[in-house]
């Protein structure tokens, strides 16, 4: 199993019945791939509809239904058309349980940067800066390093995407708590030690007698 | 992706539960326009129910023996937040009286401060009642040489809301002159009770004719007699 | 012709092709009754259309459509349903080309008082102040006294609706235009004199050589 | 009350006069989120004329060859007001090197802040933003112990909509996920030209189906080939 595919099924578990959530393209994404058939939620593409579905059957792709990252998609039977700005009156009103998104760095206060380098790669924020102010549960889903870099930080360097502390860290190394007492490790990943995750993120980590290692079923 | 999941159905709540599920003193936001778009089951119901001690927003009172015009009836507000009352002779009364405090509130703003409440905007800034009593209490903001009131949000602790038809998952059709408030008031109540005139199966309603995404809605009052 | 006949047919005259207009209730509503056939306008009930039509025949009436009055109405073909928000969007955000509203004050200013009565009358502003603060046009059809005493005054010693100077006043004596420099009197109605318009006004009048009778057609 | 009239038909406009219409320098907000929902025939139209230093407001310029894409690539545009360009090299490119002038603002503010342009709204008050560079320069406003910016209105002197249908009076409908910036910005343009896919006789969209009326629209684009 690739670090990917153990991230996503562990975020997987996170989710659970009624739940409104949104998934930010690319990593995030891949996690409705792992949901539970018994878990009956609603995913939000916030360019526009309530009730995502699945890649359409080839040859039947409409232009007009697209998800967030433009790729093909279908709607779930019970599904709603939303303009922008519904689209983020959900999200920035509270009515968004969960969003998803990947991270370039999270720092000890559970800050999150994940819009731009400067001087490298300006994409812009898109709507990661809504929905990390705005959703009720914001999980980060990232591996745990970037090219053997810590992307675990005591502060951020890169310029923040929100001043709110996300929820919940998953990587295919650890799932990490941000905390008011800081970044609490509540799991490692399949194999791994608890003295490699300290070896590989640069915040401090506060290790309680209880760190199981991360289910992923 | 595969998107293997999808949203739980509602259950059919009876309206006599609904209102049970209503404590004394809860903010109602109560969709309607003059009795038009109004949820009158749900209105019977907390009147023959009771409780009271409600602070209602919405744009009116109704008129007596119609809609909103029953709470007041029944003395069951205590406070409205509303844009007129001129129709109901009886709000104007226990207004004069003391038995209900009223706020009056331009009918434009009064939309905007629920939508901004359920949208997660701090507040609302709007020319509508500069140099007017409305004015008066409230923080003013200068923006590009012009005066605006800042006008604050406000929610709800129950939404009770009139639609033409639902779907099992709660999602909202309305109809006409009977939108007015309850797309809105659907965003900002902590608890939304939404009162359709039909139920019909998931997918009778098309994504593109939903105005109320039924992730919003918490009980739908099964269908009247 | 009775005095509000003559302010209706007046008013009427003020409306041109394309417009989108709101007609208050009470007297405003009557100027509909007397637009010309060629004249295509459509008529905004704020409580929810675009496109307000004539009372429905007997039997036909839909409790859900009504004006803002609570009058079962129809609406024309190309009508739009609106909810609350968008009607007032509409309105604040400039797209009314123009409202008639009746009034209980109006001052030498050209401000509108015409909501309440202190300690006798409190209806509430409803949508008046957002339709005197936002529509591009504003016409207050009024009758020129209210028993006997004069509404049109020097200063409003009732609550203002807005503090902005309206764009005219059409009485059954008078149609009067709030100009920078003061009240312009533009016309007198059938019959009636110039020292009569202003032995019935409160305020100063200004008269141009040109004051014509006003056509009520 | 009768009314006899009724608001006048629209005339449908030919795709190279609608771009005649507009002025070298014009502030254009264009519907679409990453190509999906954009006025494709008006844009083209555009860079057939050659016509720019436009400033745009959108959700993003695309990809090469694709809706604003083929603006950005056509040198058209001067500045472009966008909360994403990650798709889009060459924006990167044209920003960096100074030829295009990029303000990167939060997807739901933007479309607040065109809203609140299109609305009469002095403003929107959001968090959204507050602790990042997005504050850079702004004034803060503190609410009930809440931090919020205050973001300014957008207008356009052009709003270029993308729909799936229209009537002969100008009203609109969008399909799923081709709604996004459009209905939105139909509000907020000066002069609001529509680029429907389909257009049909009056009566044929109902009243309750329509999204944005056709007092907004003032220019239909005839339909396409």
């Amino acid at each position: 199993m690739n670090a990917k595919e153990i991230i996503a099924r562990r975020v997987a578990l996170e989710i659970s019945d009624g739940m409104l959530v949104n998934l930010g393209i690319g990593l995030p994404s891949m996690v409705a791939n792992y949901l539970p058939d018994d878990v009956d939620v609603f995913f939000q593409a916030e360019n526009g509809v309530i009730g995502l579905g699945a890649r359409p059957p080839e040859g039947m792709e409409d232009p007009d239904l697209t998800d967030a990252g433009g790729g093909f998609v279908t709607a779930v039977p019970g599904a709603a058309s939303i303009d922008s700005a519904m689209s983020f009156g959900l999200i920035r009103g509270g009515h968004l349980d969960m969003t998803v998104l990947g991270g370039l760095q999270v720092d000890a206060r559970g800050y999150l940067a994940n819009w731009m380098v400067p001087g490298k790669m300006v994409p812009g924020m898109g709507g990661a800066m809504d929905l990390v102010a705005g959703a009720n549960r914001v999980i980060v889903a990232m591996v745990h390093s970037a090219k053997g870099a810590p992307k675990i930080v005591p502060e951020c360097t890169l310029p923040l995407t929100a001043a709110r502390r996300i929820d919940l860290i998953v990587t295919e190394m650890a799932v990490i708590e941000p905390t008011d007492a800081g970044l609490v490790l509540r799991e490692v990943g399949p194999g791994v030690t608890v003295e490699q995750v300290r070896s590989a993120t640069a915040a401090d980590l506060i290790v309680e007698s209880d760190v199981s290692e991360m289910p992923v079923p | 992706m595969t998107c293997t999941g999808d949203a739980p159905m509602k259950t059919a709540t009876k309206v006599a539960e609904a209102a049970e599920m209503i404590p004394e003193g809860a903010v109602l936001l109560i969709g309607g326009f003059m009795a038009v778009g109004t949820p009158e089951r749900m209105i019977d119901a907390l009147v023959a129910r009771g409780v009271g001690g409600f602070t209602i927003v919405a744009n009116d009172t109704a008129m007596p023996g119609h809609g909103i015009g029953k709470l007041v009836s029944a003395g069951l507000v205590a406070k409205a937040v509303v844009s007129h009352i001129g129709l109901n002779p009886e709000t104007q009364q226990k207004m004069i009286s003391g038995e209900m405090e009223v706020d009056l509130v331009p009918q434009g703003t009064l939309v905007e401060r629920i939508r901004a409440g359920g949208v997660g905007l701090g507040g609302v800034l709007t020319a509508t009642g500069v140099g007017t009593p409305v004015e008066e209490g409230k923080q003013t903001v200068e923006i590009d040489g012009k005066t605006y009131l800042l006008e604050k949000p406000i929610r709800g602790d129950y939404a009770l809301i009139a639609a033409r038809q639902a779907d099992y998952k709660g999602n909202l059709e309305y109809a006409l002159t009977a939108h007015n408030f309850n797309p809105i008031m659907a965003l900002a109540g902590a608890t939304v009770i939404a009162e359709p005139h039909v139920i019909v199966p998931v997918g009778a309603i098309p994504p593109d004719a939903v105005k109320t995404p039924g992730v919003l809605v918490d009980h739908l009052l099964e269908r009247g007699q």
